[in-house]
């Protein structure tokens, strides 16, 4: 077996902004915003390939990559940092008829076509950079195998009003999918497409090259490549899936991922040692928490100096809470210095923000609060 | 600053270390929640610049490889000079107490040679501090001192830093004798045990020693130098604890309770190193109580925990206080249990409505991997 | 002293196509062609500053950056795999005002100015990526350092008929310069810059600033920065260098270049132990002679198979020549297959192309033919 | 393939192979121009997917540890899985061969009950071949068997596999019996000395014999079980060399000029690695001559190399004749200086004008860094 065939290899999508997060992608793309204390949220998808024993994996960047950049590295934080595959960041680049933004998500794949070419993989894996979830890709493969499937797409339940925000699919009892809209007015179906795909890379690769031959095409998944191949009677199937899932798109649903963390019924677990989320570690001393303090029902993070009171809060690496502060709540993001006597409630600390001594801001039931410093 | 290589001696008296260095050396001691004793020598190195640097070990070395691999944590995992393993062919305690560590020296006389800086730091694993070598270079470089030791002036804790070295200083800080802290004086110059020479000193010292067959460990050769050679001391300001017996281990992590040594040690420029473990974060539940605690990831608290410091992965129960402890990684403190004045060593699982209290000057261990 | 911060970081511009070289530059960037037998060009500025002990080094790519990128991977063969500083490629990038492709190569330099600002450099070095050379950047500093200049520019006596392709310098006798012209058609010097400089980075910075904010610039580094230090009477220094140093802009000179490690006369020597040429390692066994074959006054890699005659050759990693063919004052770069009867003369035959039985291809005293397999 | 873990014995009589081994195990001895031996065995456990793996490392295994490392070089170096070293606390030959290895794998138990592969390979180091375990564990998985063991049939080469463990079967690839070659029969089959098991039964095995005390070599526990348990044979069709002796280490590398055999070994997909080195490309001078040879980076050949394996930074000055040889890293040959069936260590430097002829039966060895 040569060591440069793989079996699967995923590609990530980490292009975007996420625009609808305000101030918090004007410096960051939006897979590298912080997510749950220590994390970010590329690292859900990367460590869920490092623990499926996915060893090759590309990440299409475009928008403000730099932090992002940074935050991968050389891949070691999940055990990708390897001589052969790995992690590989893949920017869009000139040649010889110029310069090439990636024009759409399908279009962003068929840039890199002979960077996936190399490894020869039978399945490709397209995955978004910007959701919350423990999914073990491995099963979907053997799912895929299974049906025999050319395509399949990993899809939720969710709510009728939801679903006019994804992608919506209806499959007949064998998981065939028969019928796919992107955004619906009228969901036909409440399954909604996970922005996670398994391709036969044959098919897809061909699917690519057509797609980009024709002027009309948005170059996208979901709008263009998989509808095609729907109504081309391919055999695509649904692989229906049941853990949590989020894709973080604004700030309050930013914030209630995080709320998840703390609330034991949900299905976000990160003290699972057989499923750990990787991510890259700072260096800092354990977290002190002093005589005065008082921390309830909340997570705090390496290199923390708690003083105040922290109560149902995430509390992220290397933040510094003073003496007499409140904070309820909250999710405080990494290096934020929060000053003496400040009460906060239902806020977001942007990563870095120092919050003056004695300010209070209160969110409330319909509003989160993004505090950015400014 | 590549004018630098440094060699950590590990090989030392572990007799009142016993409980904690049964399994392991003194270097893979772990300590203040997510250390090891050794981070702190390692980390200073890295920090003055050093990549040359080669630990000898020594009797049960597995933990210390196990912890600092391959130093890719360290930065030297490199292909020019890096990290470098000793190791006593023929190894057990017995070997090396008898003999002493010159044999060890000896091995490495093909390595020490064939380095390119110019100056050799000796130093052992049991001091913790965080200190940068560079002024002490530039100290040793502008006197044109034959070998430098660092040192710190103490005048208090009489009972600190029993059976360390001490250094007799004159007013041109040069050494006039080195002796041993018996416990006895209230001010003295407690010597770190790091010594700065140059590369070509330290290869000649013990040629000598071997030639001769009159030493049996380095130190000694050094000592037989004060009078011929130029010994010079070297004053450090800073926070300082030696780990050379269960008691000054038990005050070392007590003493990173303190908001001064925190900062000193681990909040400068200069940070400390460890192994990565990639913990999740550490959850405090409802009705948990934590005051002037040093936690580190990983950790649940459902109970009550003050004065203590916690390594990764500890688990203490609802109801359960933990007090003035130091507790290792992945403990797990049952429902009601209680502990004070405890060393809890890894893995170590307290059932429920236990209590064990030690005292301040007498902590009690309890053994790795337990069940109590 | 922080990790962060470093006395001093390189910047490595790695863009360019590299249109003379032809054929060869077609899906490479020209940093990214091999050279002599085991290499590709960019390795003499990497291993350079990994002897040089420079650990933090930005790569600025744009033009088919893929082969680039995996060879340099995570920077392993330099040392440079490291968790602070490192090797990193910047490519260009999408911010909230849309993309940026690089204006030139001081606006490359201009777009990464929060990566550079990330490490606090005192003093920045600015390298292009396809020059030939072994310098030791360490003592260009020590001169930087001990002149107290604001600019250090490395120069090399040149011929006066090459002088009118580069730019050139005229110093007084403290090395000051006080004259700069790019590729001057009357020289008033033979002194020429070998694009190699070293800036006070505050310097450096605010000039970037401005330059990028006068809408007539052309951003270039001897177009623009320099001849403006130099006109407003900053201190800016010529260090002068008398080594081996070869911009192998063209099929010839790229030809010659290779030759040179054939001449042991001349000053390009990478057998020096103390400064070795680093590269990425093939997993390959060593080179096999066969039995009918003849080599002599030749370099041969691993992975090759010679059954044929090689004299005054440079044979790449990996490349098989069959029985009966004689190659000669060629080179054959990795991958190649010669098969039996071929005969050639004085050409570089390109990467894992495949010459046919008894083809016979030779050059003469003026050109060098490039064998693409087209 | 995540189902199998590898374990590598290291252990193993060096007698015959004396003047190669007495500064370093068989695994890390020099061997077809730029590997060692080990690094046959290790790449095919990385090409067959492997990536839990375990080295019992005896002896003088520094030459190993700097070979190897952290095994980054076969991709082994991993936060999950990689490669892990034993070795015996109080080490020395004398210890281990009077003891045998089992006391090794007892200290292992603990690293294999926590791995998590059903299944686990175990072998020796000193195989050399290309072979895919893949197709080996599908049979040991499709019959059902306790233990499969793989061997090679011979028809020929009475001599060449003597002391290796022989394996008799019958029609249906039971293992009857094992025993030894003595070089007396024509047709044998050799075992590879590598087994297939369930990793449960690897644990029942090394528990019981530790629990009897009645066997000293877990292969002697397996050899026990014949008869008890359903041991079956898999063959193995490739290139075959076993370095037990210095003839054998000699007759491999001569091997390694046959195209089939480097084609096999060097040039198939499943690509042998090895430890990096950075050296130049080779330099063949004007005049110099070379016919039938395998030759690594890094040398400069001025003379004439004919029938020989040249390792990494050689130098065959003017006029120098190497015949028939294996010279190994860094030797200088000197000017018009005649080496014939030659071993020659590392850093060897001859002389002008010497000559040194060994036989093709009775190659001689010249010890590392000799000058002659």
């Amino acid at each position: 077996m040569s060591k440069f065939k793989k079996e699967i290899m995923a590609m990530i999508l980490a292009g975007g902004q996420g625009s609808r997060l305000k101030e918090m992608t004007h410096k960051i793309a939006k897979p590298a915003v912080p997510f749950g204390g220590k994390y970010r949220i590329i690292d859900f998808a990367l460590s869920n390939c490092a623990n499926s024993e996915i060893d090759t994996v590309g990440i299409l960047t475009q928008y403000e990559p730099y932090v992002l950049n940074s935050h991968i590295g050389i891949g070691s934080p999940w055990d990708l940092d390897r001589q052969h595959g790995g992690v590989r960041v893949l920017p869009p680049y000139y040649n010889r008829s110029g310069g090439r933004w990636y024009k759409g998500t399908a279009n962003a794949i068929y840039e890199n076509i002979s960077f996936i070419d190399r490894y020869e993989p039978e399945y490709i894996l397209i995955l978004s950079g910007d959701h919350i979830y423990n999914m073990d890709y491995a099963k979907m493969l053997a799912f895929h195998k299974k049906k025999k499937a050319e395509v399949t797409i990993a899809v939720k339940e969710v709510t009728f009003e939801e679903a006019q925000r994804f992608g919506i699919l209806s499959s007949d009892e064998s998981d065939r999918i028969y019928d796919f809209e992107e955004k619906p007015k009228n969901p036909k179906s409440t399954m909604a497409s996970m922005g996670i795909y398994i391709f036969n890379w044959a098919l897809l690769r061909e699917a690519l090259i057509e797609d980009e031959n024709n002027p009309d095409s948005k170059n996208d998944f979901g709008k263009n490549i998989i509808p095609k191949l729907v109504n081309e009677n391919a055999d695509v199937f649904s692989y229906e899936y049941s853990g949590y899932w989020r894709d973080v798109g604004t700030v309050e649903s930013l914030w209630e991922a995080n709320m998840d963390l703390l609330n034991p019924e949900s299905d976000l677990d990160l003290f699972n040692p057989k499923w750990k989320i990787y991510s890259a570690n700072t260096i800092s001393p354990p977290q002190y928490i002093a005589p005065q303090a008082n921390v309830e029902k909340s997570i705090v993070n390496d290199g923390c100096i708690i003083k105040g009171s922290v109560k149902n809060s995430i509390i992220s690496t290397k933040v510094k809470i003073g003496a007499n502060s409140v904070i309820e709540s909250s999710v405080i993001m990494p290096d934020a210095v929060i000053e003496d006597g400040v009460h906060l409630y239902k806020t977001i600390v942007m990563s870095g923000v120092v919050v003056k001594d004695n300010t209070v801001v209160k969110g409330n039931d319909k509003e989160v609060i993004l505090v950015t410093g400014e | 600053m590549n004018e630098l290589m440094g060699i950590i001696n590990l090989s030392a008296s572990t007799e009142k270390l016993k409980s904690l260095t049964e399994i392991r050396t003194i270097g893979s001691i772990p300590i203040g929640g997510r250390y090891r004793v050794i981070d702190f020598i390692l980390s200073n190195m890295v920090n003055s610049g050093m990549s040359n640097i080669a630990i000898c070990t020594q009797g049960k070395a597995r933990s210390l490889y196990d912890h600092v691999g391959s130093g890719k944590y360290w930065d030297l995992d490199r292909k020019k000079d890096g990290l470098y393993y000793f190791h006593p062919e023929a190894s057990s305690i017995d070997i090396v107490q008898k003999k002493g560590d010159i044999e060890i020296f000896n091995s490495m006389l093909g390595f020490i040679k064939g380095s390119k800086q110019e100056y050799v730091l000796l130093t052992r694993s049991y001091m913790v501090c965080n200190v940068d070598f560079l002024p002490m270079l530039e100290y040793h470089k502008e006197t044109g001192a034959d070998i430098t030791v660092l040192y710190k002036r103490m005048n208090n804790h009489v009972r600190r830093f029993i059976d360390c070295d001490t250094v007799n200083i004159d007013e041109n800080d040069s050494i006039i004798s080195i002796g041993k802290n018996l416990g006895k004086k209230k001010f003295y110059n407690v010597s770190l045990e790091m010594y700065i020479m140059k590369r070509e000193l330290l290869v000649e010292l013990i040629e000598e020693s071997i030639h001769l067959g009159d030493v049996d460990f380095l130190k000694q050769a050094i000592f037989k130098q004060i009078g011929e050679l130029d010994i010079k001391g070297f004053a450090f300001e800073g926070y300082l604890a030696c780990i050379n017996s269960i008691q000054n281990y038990y005050k070392a992590n007590m003493d990173m309770l303190l908001p001064e040594v925190q900062e000193e040690l681990f909040h400068s420029d200069a940070l400390i190193y460890t192994k990565i473990k990639d913990e999740p974060s550490t959850f405090y539940a409802d009705d948990s109580y934590t005051s002037n605690a040093l936690v580190s990831s990983g950790c649940i608290i459902e109970g009550v925990v003050e004065n203590s410091v916690l390594s990764r992965g500890v688990h203490v129960k609802k109801g359960a206080i933990v007090r003035n402890s130091v507790i290792m990684q992945n403990c797990e403190i049952g429902e009601t249990a209680n502990i004070n004045y405890m060393i809890l060593d890894k893995n170590v699982d307290v059932s429920e409505k236990r209590v064990f209290n030690g005292d301040v000057e007498h902590p009690f261990v309890i053994a790795k991997n337990s069940k109590v």
